[in-house]
C-alpha cells in the first residue's frame, strides 16, 4: 500500500487525539486521547520504517536502514507505560480528594 | 592609581559603614573618609602628572571590555566636585538624625563610589556599570528615609532611569558590534564608523538615558517630586553631583562618538532645552515650596547647560564646564539653606514663612550669596558660566538664544522672591522663635559662599582643567 | 477493491496476508457470538417484572451505586502491570535474537534485570504488594 | 556519560535510603553528598577522565559546552538542596523519593545536554519530565498541587505526543533521527526541506515552546507553578527550564535554516509574545509566588533570544543565563517558602525583622531584574548581544528592554515590601543560621558572578 | 484486475479449517463441561450426571438448550450496551485463541497442501497473549455493566489476579523462546519433532510448572478462582446474568481451558508429535491424522489435570494469590530465563 495511506491514517487518528484534548472534560478520556496520539505516532513511525527499509533493499539487501524507527516505538511504549502509570497515579489521587475527574474544575487555580 | 583609590575608598568605607552600629561613629567615620577622598582628589588634580591618572587592567577579555579608569580635565573637575560635595554635605547635615544610620551613610559612601565610577569610566561597559551602580543606593536612600510619598515617587524615578539606562546599553551594545576591534573602550567608540541612519539611532537611544537623568524636558517629571521627597542630604548629592552625569555624559560619551547625528539632532534638542527652561522657569515661579522651586530653578539651569552642549562651540563648552562645577556648588548651598529652614521651623512653605532675617542674619547674607549666584549675577561663580554659555548659544542661533535670555529674568524674578518671602517682611508664628544657623551649617555655607566668590572673580583653574577636554571634543 | 490483493501474496511468511484468515476467524466467532445472543433473545420467554430488574444482593435491597471508590490495591495492581510488562516486553525481542548477541548482550540484559529487581525490591519494600491488612 | 549513570544510580540509591534510614532529616546530606559527587564526576569528564566507556553508537555527543552545563546545574542543584533541603523535607512524607526524583529529573538534564539525535532528545525530555510530574503532586493533601500535577501531567504529555508526531515525520522526510541538516541545494543555497519536515519541525517547535512555557504555549506554567509545592516550583522554573533551553537550542542550532526566513518571523512573534504575556500579567499579579511564577514565562523570553541568535555568544550567554537565573530564582524561592503569607504585603517589613533575608531577597531579585553588578545583567547582556551581533533585528532588542524595565517594576514591588513598608513579616518559625549563611553565600555568589562573569565563563575556553 | 489474482481456494480452504476447528472447540467445551462434572462426581465417588442419554451423554446437550431458552434479564441499573457486549467480548475472544495453534503438519486433499493452522503467523506467541488480555476485558466489562457491588468486586479480582499472573507467564515464555529461537507456534513445534530434540519439557521443567499455575489463573480454574468465589461474592462477576450471555461466561471458560492446554502441549510437549515415532516416514495424511489425535489426547490429559486440581485442592486467599504471584512466580520466572540463557550461550561455546 502506498505511504501515503499510512499518513493519512495516522493523521486522522492524531487528529482525533488532539480534538479530544482539547474538547472533552474528563481527565481519564483526555488521557485516553493522548495516548491515541502516541499510538497514531508508533504506527507512523513504523510504517516510515517500513518504508525507508523497503527503498534501502532495493539497493543492497543487507540493509538494516529503517530498524532505528521500529526501535524508537519501543522506546514510546516504555515511556508511554511511564506516564500511564504516573498518570493514572495522579488521577487516582486527585479523584481521591475531589471525587471528580472532571477538569473543568482545575480553573479555581485561576485564582 | 588615583583614579582607583578615588572609587575603592568611598565603596570599602562604604561597605565597612554598614557594619558600625552607633550613630555618631559612623558619621565621623563617613566624613573623615570623605575627606580623604577630597584630599586624594585634589591631589590627583594638581600634583600628578597626567601619565600616572589612568589605570587598566583585564576584565572581560573575551568581550573587549577593560577596567579602564582615567582623569582627563573634565574628569578631575567632576570628581572634584563629587569629592568636595561629600564632606559639605556629610559637615552640612551633621544635626540630622537617621534611623539606621550606619546603612544610611553606606549607601552615601557607595553613591559616591558610583558617581566617580561615572566620570572616571574609560570604557563604555564599566561606565555603564557605574552609571547603574550610583542609582541603587540612591533608590534605596529615597525610598527609605525620603518623605511621605517616597515610594511611590522614587520608584517612578528609578523606573524613568533604569529604562533610560536599558536603552543606553542597547546602544552601547549597538556601538560596540560596530567597532573596529569589538571592544568598549573609548578609543574603539571614538573611532567608530557608523552611517548617518546608524548614528541617529544608537544617537537617541544614549540620549534618551541621558536626558533623563539631567532632566531635560518633557523627561523632567520625576524631578521635582524625588527632590521634594528624598532626604535633604540626598536630595543634594542628587541635583549637586547627579544630574552633572547627564551633562557629562552627553560631552564624554555623546558629541564624539556620533558628531553626525549631534550635529543633526542639536537643533531639536536645543528647541526642547530652551522650551524646558522657560517652562520650568515658569513654574517655578508659581512654587509656594522652597524645595520645589529649587527643583524647577535646577531644570532651568541644566537645560541651559544642554542646550549649550549641543550648541557645540568653544565658548559654550568651556561655559559649560565652568557651570557644571558651579551649579553643583550653588545647588547644594541652596539646600543646605532649605534644610535648615525645614529643620529648624518645619515648613518649607513660602506663605508659612517671613522675617528670617530678623532672627538669623548670618543666614540670610549667606542665602544671598548664593541666590544671587543662582541669578548669574556678574562676580558670583556662575555668571561666568552662563555668560559663556549664551555666548555659545548666540554663535549658535540667535533667535533662540534671545528666547532662552528669557529664563535669566524669569530666574532673577524667582529667586528675589524666594528671598524677600522668606527673609523679609514680619516674623509670622512659624518663623517667632528662630535662631540663627549652628556652627556645622554656618562652616559649610561659608565655604561654599567663598568658592562662589573666589570662582566668580578667578575662573581660571576650572577653565585651565577642563580645556583638554574641550579641544578634544570640538575637534 | 484495492485489499484484496493481500490474499494474492500469501507467499511470504512475514506479510499482512497471514493475518487474513484470522480477519476471517474473527467474522466467523463474532457472527457466531451475535447470532447466540440473537437467538437467545429471540426464543426465551419476556416476562419482566420489577423484581427481576434490579441487582441481585442475595435478597437484600441494593443501597446506592455499585461505582463507588475502591481499594487503591487495585490501581496499584494495575499500574505496577502496566510498567512490569512493558519491561517484560524488552526480552522477547532479546530472546529471539540473543545467540546473536553473545555474552555481550547477555551482561546487558543482566544490567536490565538488575534494574527490574531493583525496581521490584523498591516497590516490595515500599509495601506496595502487601495484601493481607 | 558519568553524569548519566551516575545520576540515575544516585536516584536508585536515594530510593533505598528512604527504606533503609529511618532518619528524614539524614537524607538530604546524602543526597548534597550525592550531588557533589555527581558534580565530581562530570567533572572529570569533563577533563577527560572517564569512569566508563559506552559507545553510544553516536546517539550522545559529549561537548565541553553540555558537559559544563551540566556542571552548574549539579552545583545549582547542590545549592538548591543546601538552601531548601529542610523544606524538601516538610513538604511530604517520602522525602527519600522527592530525592530520588530530583536525581532523576538531573539525568534528564545530563541527556539532554549531550543528546545527539531525535531519540535522546526524546528520552531526555520524558525522564527529566515525569519525575516533575510527581513532584508536583507531593503535597498529596492539598487540592491545588493535585490540580497542578494533573494539569502539568495533561499538558507536558499532550506536548509530547506532539513533538513525537514532529519527530516521526522528520524521520519519514528524512530517513535517520539525526540531527544533521539535509544537503544544501546547490542553486538557491538553502537547505532542501520537504514539506513532511518543515511541518515536523514546526511541531517540535511547537512541542518545545511547551516545555519551556514559551507563549502561546505557556498558559500552563502559572498554574503549575503556583500550585506545586514552592520547594520544586524553584526546582521547576529554574534547573528544568534551563535544560529545556539547552535541548531546544541544540535541536534547532543545524535546523532553522530549513525554515527559511519565515523561522525568525515566527521566533520574533513568539519572544514579543512571551515576553509581552510574561511581563503585563507579572505586574498585577498579588502574589509573589505567581508573579515569579509569570516572570519565569518572561525570562523564558529572554531566553528564546539564544535561540534567535545562535552564534558564539550564544553558549556563553545561555550558560550565564542558567547561572545567574538559577542561583537567583533558587535564592528568591527559598525565602519565599519560608514566608507564611506569600502576597506582597506578607513580605511587609521583612528587612527589620529578618535582615538577613531581606538582603538575600534583594540580591536576588536585582539579579533577576539584571541589574549591574548582579549575574543578571550579564545574562541579559549577553542574550542581547548575542541578538545585535545576529543583525537584523535591533528592534527585538529594543522590545526587550522596554519589557525588562517592566519587569524592574514587579521584582522592585518586592524590595519596596522587604524595605520600605511596615508591616509584620511572619516566617514559619525561626531561621536557622545555617540557612542565612548559605543565603548570604548564595547572594555573594550572584556578585561575584555579576562582576567577573568570566569566572565562569573562562571554564569554556580552558 | 486484482480480483483475479485471488486464491479462491485457499479462502475456501481457510473457511473450512476455520469453521471445523470453531466447532470442533465448541463441541469439545461442551463435553468438557460434562466431563467436569464426572470427573467431580468420580472422585468424589458418586455417578454423576447419567440420565440424558446413554451414560448422560447427552446431558451437556440438554444444558446448552436450556440455557438458550432461559429468559433475558437485563437489571435496570446497569449499562445495558455493556452488558451484553462483555459476554460477547468473553466468547469472541475465546474462540479466537485457536486462530494460531498448529493442530497438525498438512494434510494433502485434490493436490493441495493444506495447513492444519488457520494462521502461522511469526508472533503466534505475542498474539496469543493479546487475545487472552482481550478476555480480561470481557470479566471487567461484564461486572463493571452489571452495577452490582458483588460483581465489580469480583471482576477487580479478576482483573488483578489475570493481568498478575500474565506477568510470570511473560517472562515465563521467554526461556522456551530461547530454545526455539521463534516466536511462532508451528516453528516452536517442528523443533520439538526435529530429530535430536527433546521436548521442551526435559529443557524446562520449572518454566512449565510456573506457566501451568499462570494458565490456572488464567482460566480462573481453582485454586484460582477467585472472581467467582461463590461463598463470598455470591456467584462473581457474572451474577447478574441469564440465558446465553451467562452461558457465554461460562463456555468462555472451558474454551479457554482448553486452548491453554493446546498452548502448553505446543510449547512444552511437542504439540502434535508422537514420542518415538518418526513422521515424516509416514504418509502426509496418516501423519496428520496421528497428530491431531496426538494433540487431542494431551489436551485432555491437560483438561483432566485441570478438573484433577479442582476438586482437589481449596482455594488460595486473595493475598496469598496475589502474593505467590508477584513474589514468587516473577522473581522464579526471571531467574529460569536468565539461567536458560546462560546455559544456552554456554554450550554454544561463544
Amino acid at each position: 500500500m502506498p505511504i501515503q495511506y499510512y499518513i493519512y491514517l495516522c493523521l486522522a487518528l492524531f487528529s482525533i487525539g488532539i480534538i479530544g484534548v482539547l474538547t472533552r472534560r474528563n481527565a481519564i478520556i483526555v488521557f485516553m486521547c493522548i495516548e491515541l496520539m502516541l499510538n497514531a505516532v508508533n504506527l507512523l513511525l513504523v510504517a516510515f520504517s517500513k518504508m525507508h527499509h523497503g527503498a534501502a533493499i532495493a539497493v543492497n539487501p543487507a540493509s538494516q536502514t529503517g530498524v532505528e524507527g521500529q526501535l524508537f516505538v519501543f522506546f514510546i511504549m516504555v515511556v508511554a507505560a511511564a506516564e500511564v502509570s504516573v498518570g493514572l497515579a495522579i488521577i487516582v489521587m486527585l479523584f481521591r480528594n475531589t471525587h471528580s475527574v472532571d477538569i473543568n474544575f482545575l480553573n479555581r487555580l485561576k485564582n | 592609581m588615583i583614579p582607583v583609590l578615588l572609587i575603592l575608598i568611598p565603596l570599602l568605607t562604604g561597605l565597612l559603614s554598614f557594619l558600625i552600629k552607633e550613630e555618631k561613629t559612623v558619621k565621623g567615620w563617613a566624613l573623615l573618609t570623605s575627606l580623604v577622598t577630597l584630599v586624594v582628589a585634589v591631589t590627583g588634580c594638581w600634583f600628578y602628572p597626567a601619565a600616572q591618572l589612568t589605570y587598566t587592567t583585564s576584565w572581560l577579555p573575551g568581550l573587549g571590555a577593560d577596567f579602564a579608569v582615567g582623569m582627563d580635565g573634565m574628569g578631575k573637575m567632576l570628581c572634584l566636585l563629587t569629592a568636595i560635595s561629600f564632606p559639605v554635605v556629610f559637615v552640612a547635615t551633621q544635626k540630622n538624625t537617621y534611623k539606621n544610620a550606619g546603612r544610611f551613610y553606606g549607601l552615601m559612601l557607595l553613591t559616591q563610589a558610583g558617581l566617580t565610577g561615572v566620570f572616571l569610566a574609560q570604557d563604555a561597559l564599566l561606565f555603564y556599570f557605574f552609571w547603574e551602580l550610583a542609582l541603587i543606593p540612591v533608590y534605596f536612600l529615597c525610598s527609605i528615609w525620603g518623605g511621605e510619598k517616597r515610594i511611590a515617587v522614587t520608584f517612578k524615578f528609578f523606573v524613568y532611569t533604569f529604562l533610560g539606562s536599558l536603552l543606553m546599553l542597547a546602544g552601547i551594545l549597538f556601538v560596540y558590534f560596530h567597532t573596529a576591534d569589538q571592544s568598549f573602550a573609548i578609543k574603539s567608540f571614538y573611532q567608530v564608523k557608523l552611517s548617518g541612519a546608524q548614528q541617529g539611532l544608537a544617537f537617541w537611544l544614549f540620549f534618551l538615558a541621558f536626558a533623563i537623568k539631567m532632566p531635560v524636558f518633557p523627561f523632567h517629571t520625576w524631578q521635582p517630586d524625588a527632590y521634594e521627597q528624598s532626604p535633604t542630604a540626598v536630595t543634594m548629592i542628587l541635583s549637586g553631583v547627579m544630574v552633572k552625569m547627564g551633562v557629562f555624559a552627553l560631552v564624554r560619551w555623546l558629541l564624539p562618538v556620533f558628531p553626525q547625528a549631534a550635529s543633526d539632532s542639536a537643533h531639536v534638542i536645543i528647541i526642547l532645552s530652551v522650551i524646558g527652561m522657560l517652562y520650568a522657569s515658569l513654574i517655578a515661579i508659581r512654587q509656594d515650596d522652597l524645595k520645589r522651586l529649587i527643583a524647577y530653578s535646577s531644570i532651568a539651569h541644566i537645560g541651559l547647560m544642554c542646550a549649550a552642549v549641543f550648541a557645540n562651540n568653544k565658548t559654550g563648552m568651556e561655559g559649560v564646564m565652568i557651570q557644571m562645577f558651579n551649579h553643583g556648588v550653588n545647588v547644594i548651598g541652596l539646600w543646605i539653606v532649605a534644610d535648615v529652614i525645614e529643620q529648624q521651623l518645619g515648613t518649607r512653605k513660602f506663605s508659612e514663612l517671613g522675617g528670617l532675617a530678623q532672627k538669623a542674619p548670618a543666614l540670610a547674607i549667606l542665602l544671598m550669596v548664593m541666590a544671587l549666584a543662582n541669578i548669574a549675577l556678574p562676580l558670583t561663580n556662575a555668571f561666568i558660566g552662563e555668560f559663556l554659555m549664551f555666548n555659545g548659544l548666540f554663535q549658535y542661533n540667535v533667535w533662540i538664544a534671545a528666547v532662552a535670555c528669557i529664563s535669566i529674568i524669569l530666574a532673577a524674578v524667582y529667586t528675589l522672591n524666594m528671598v524677600q518671602k522668606i527673609f523679609y517682611g514680619n516674623t509670622v508664628p512659624a518663623t517667632a522663635n528662630a535662631t540663627d544657623i549652628n556652627q556645622n551649617v554656618q562652616f559649610t555655607l561659608v565655604v561654599l559662599a567663598l568658592l562662589v566668590i573666589v570662582l566668580g572673580v578667578y575662573p581660571q583653574p576650572i577653565i585651565s582643567l577642563t580645556t583638554d577636554t574641550v579641544h578634544a571634543i570640538l575637534k | 477493491m484495492n485489499w484484496l490483493f493481500l490474499l494474492s501474496d500469501a507467499g511470504h511468511s512475514n506479510s499482512a496476508a497471514n493475518y487474513l484468515p484470522i480477519g476471517i476467524q474473527l467474522i466467523f466467532a463474532a457472527g457466531f457470538v451475535a447470532t447466540m445472543i440473537g437467538v437467545s433473545q429471540w426464543v426465551g420467554p419476556k416476562r419482566k417484572t420489577a423484581d427481576k430488574l434490579e441487582t441481585f444482593a442475595s435478597g437484600i435491597e441494593s443501597h446506592g451505586d455499585a461505582r463507588q471508590p475502591m481499594a487503591i490495591k487495585y490501581f496499584l495492581v494495575a499500574i505496577l502491570f502496566v510498567l512490569f510488562d512493558v519491561e517484560v516486553i524488552f526480552f522477547y525481542p532479546y530472546a529471539v535474537i540473543f545467540k546473536e548477541l553473545g555474552w555481550a548482550g547477555f551482561s546487558a540484559v543482566l544490567m536490565f534485570v538488575a534494574f527490574f529487581i531493583v525496581g521490584f525490591i523498591y516497590i516490595i519494600k515500599r509495601g506496595a504488594l502487601k495484601w493481607e491488612d | 556519560m558519568n553524569a548519566i549513570i551516575l545520576s540515575a544510580l544516585l536516584g536508585v540509591v536515594m530510593m533505598f535510603s528512604g527504606i533503609v534510614i529511618k532518619e528524614k532529616s539524614a537524607l538530604k546530606y546524602i543526597a548534597a553528598a550525592g550531588l557533589l559527587l555527581l558534580l565530581i564526576a562530570n567533572l572529570m569528564h569533563t577533563y577527560g577522565i572517564y569512569q566508563v566507556r559506552i559507545d553510544t553508537h553516536g546517539l550522545l555527543d559529549f561537548q565541553k559546552f553540555g558537559l559544563f552545563f551540566n556542571s552548574i546545574v549539579f552545583a545549582a542543584t547542590l545549592v538548591y538542596v543546601l538552601l531548601s533541603g529542610k523544606d524538601i523535607e516538610n513538604t511530604g512524607l517520602n522525602v527519600a523519593e522527592y530525592f530520588a526524583l530530583i536525581f532523576f529529573v538531573l539525568c534528564g538534564v545530563s541527556i539532554l545536554s549531550a543528546y545527539n539525535g531525535l531519540l535522546m532528545l526524546f528520552l531526555g525530555i520524558e525522564i527529566l519530565s515525569i519525575p516533575l510530574y510527581i513532584l508536583t503532586g507531593a503535597d498529596k493533601r492539598n487540592m491545588k498541587s493535585n490540580e497542578a500535577a494533573l494539569k502539568y501531567f495533561l499538558m507536558g504529555s499532550f506536548s509530547t505526543g506532539i513533538m513525537l508526531m514532529g519527530i516521526a515525520l522528520v524521520y519519514g522526510a528524512t530517513g535517520s533521527f539525526g540531527m544533521t541538516p539535509p544537503p544544501v541545494n546547490p542553486v538557491t543555497g538553502l537547505y532542501q526541506g520537504s514539506f513532511l519536515e518543515v511541518a515536523g519541525l514546526l511541531l517540535l517547535f511547537v512541542s518545545m515552546a511547551f516545555k519551556v512555557s514559551a507563549a502561546p504555549f505557556h498558559f500552563w506554567t502559572p498554574d503549575v507553578y503556583d500550585g506545586a509545592p514552592s520547594v520544586f516550583t524553584s526546582f521547576m522554573a529554574t534547573i528544568v527550564k534551563a535544560a529545556g533551553f539547552i535541548a531546544f537550542i541544540r535541536l534547532f542550532a543545524g535546523h532553522t535554516t530549513i525554515l527559511g526566513p519565515t523561522w525568525k518571523i515566527i521566533l520574533s512573534f513568539v519572544i514579543i509574545a512571551t515576553l509581552l504575556i510574561g511581563n503585563i500579567t507579572a505586574v498585577f499579579q498579588q502574589s509573589v509566588k505567581r508573579m515569579l511564577a509569570y516572570s519565569s514565562i518572561a525570562q523564558a523570553g529572554f531566553m528564546l533570544f539564544a535561540l534567535y541568535s545562535n552564534n558564539d555568544l550564544t553558549q556563553e550567554g545561555i550558560l550565564l543565563y542558567t547561572v545567574a537565573y538559577s542561583l537567583a530564582t533558587i535564592g528568591i524561592f527559598a525565602v519565599l517558602i519560608k514566608m507564611k503569607d506569600y502576597t506582597y504585603d506578607g513580605f511587609n517589613g521583612l528587612a527589620k525583622k529578618q535582615p538577613v533575608l531581606a538582603f538575600g531577597a534583594t540580591v536576588c531579585l536585582l539579579s533577576l531584574a539584571g541589574i549591574p553588578s548582579t549575574a543578571g545583567f550579564f545574562a541579559k547582556y549577553y542574550m542581547l548581544a548575542a541578538t545585535i551581533k545576529e543583525g537584523g533585528a535591533f528592534w527585538l532588542v529594543i522590545v526587550a528592554v522596554l519589557f525588562a524595565a517592566v519587569s524592574a517594576y514587579y521584582y522592585f514591588r518586592v524590595i519596596q515590601a522587604m524595605y520600605f513598608k511596615d508591616g509584620d513579616a511572619e516566617t514559619h518559625g525561626p531561621i536557622s543560621n545555617g540557612f542565612k549563611y548559605a543565603l548570604l553565600l548564595l547572594s555573594a555568589l550572584i556578585v561575584l558572578v555579576g562582576i567577573m562573569p568570566s569566572v565562569v565563563l573562562n571554564w569554556l575556553y580552558f | 484486475m486484482t480480483l483475479l489474482a485471488i486464491d479462491w481456494a485457499l479462502l475456501i480452504e481457510k473457511l473450512v479449517l476455520i469453521a471445523v476447528i470453531v466447532f470442533a472447540s465448541l463441541g469439545i467445551a461442551l463435553y468438557t463441561t460434562f466431563a467436569e462434572r464426572k470427573v467431580a462426581a468420580i472422585l468424589q465417588d458418586r455417578p454423576g450426571p447419567n440420565r440424558a442419554g446413554p451414560f448422560g451423554l447427552l446431558q451437556p446437550f440438554a444444558d446448552g438448550l436450556k440455557l438458550i431458552m432461559k429468559e433475558e434479564i437485563i437489571p435496570n441499573t446497569s449499562n445495558k450496551i455493556l452488558f451484553i457486549l462483555g459476554p460477547a467480548l468473553a466468547m469472541t475472544a475465546a474462540l479466537m485463541t485457536c486462530a494460531v495453534i498448529p493442530w497438525s503438519s498438512h494434510v494433502e486433499l485434490f493436490g493441495r497442501k493444506i495447513d492444519l493452522q488457520v494462521a502461522d503467523i511469526n508472533i503466534g506467541i505475542l498474539y496469543i497473549f493479546g487475545v487472552v488480555s482481550i478476555g480480561v476485558y470481557g470479566i471487567m466489562i461484564g461486572g463493571w455493566a452489571s452495577n452490582n457491588k458483588f460483581s465489580l468486586m469480583a471482576a477487580l479480582r479478576g482483573a488483578s489476579q489475570a493481568i498478575s499472573y500474565e506477568l510470570a507467564m511473560g517472562l515465563s515464555l521467554i526461556a522456551v523462546l530461547m530454545i526455539s529461537g521463534s516466536l511462532s507456534l508451528k516453528t516452536i513445534v517442528e523443533q520439538q519433532m526435529a530429530p535430536g530434540h527433546f521436548w521442551n519439557i526435559v529443557y524446562q521443567p520449572l518454566g512449565f510448572l510456573l506457566f501451568f499455575v499462570c494458565a490456572l489463573a488464567e482460566c480462573n480454574r481453582t485454586p484460582f478462582d477467585l472472581p467467582e468465589a461463590e461463598n463470598e461474592l455470591n456467584f462473581g462477576y457474572h451474577q447478574e446474568y441469564s440465558s446465553m450471555k451467562l452461558g457465554f461466561y461460562l463456555f468462555a471458560e472451558y474454551v479457554n481451558m482448553i486452548m491453554s492446554s493446546a498452548v502448553m502441549a505446543c510449547l512444552f510437549f511437542g504439540g502434535y508429535d508422537v514420542p518415538f515415532l518418526d513422521e515424516s516416514a509416514l504418509a502426509p495424511n496418516i501423519a496428520a491424522i496421528i497428530g491431531v489425535a496426538a494433540l487431542l489426547v494431551k489436551i485432555i490429559i491437560f483438561v483432566f489435570i485441570f478438573m484433577w486440581i479442582r476438586w482437589t485442592i481449596p482455594r488460595f486467599r486473595y493475598d496469598q494469590l496475589m502474593n505467590l504471584g508477584w513474589k514468587t512466580m516473577v522473581p522464579l520466572a526471571l531467574v529460569n530465563m536468565l539461567v536458560t540463557a546462560a546455559v544456552i550461550l554456554w554450550r554454544a561455546g561463544v
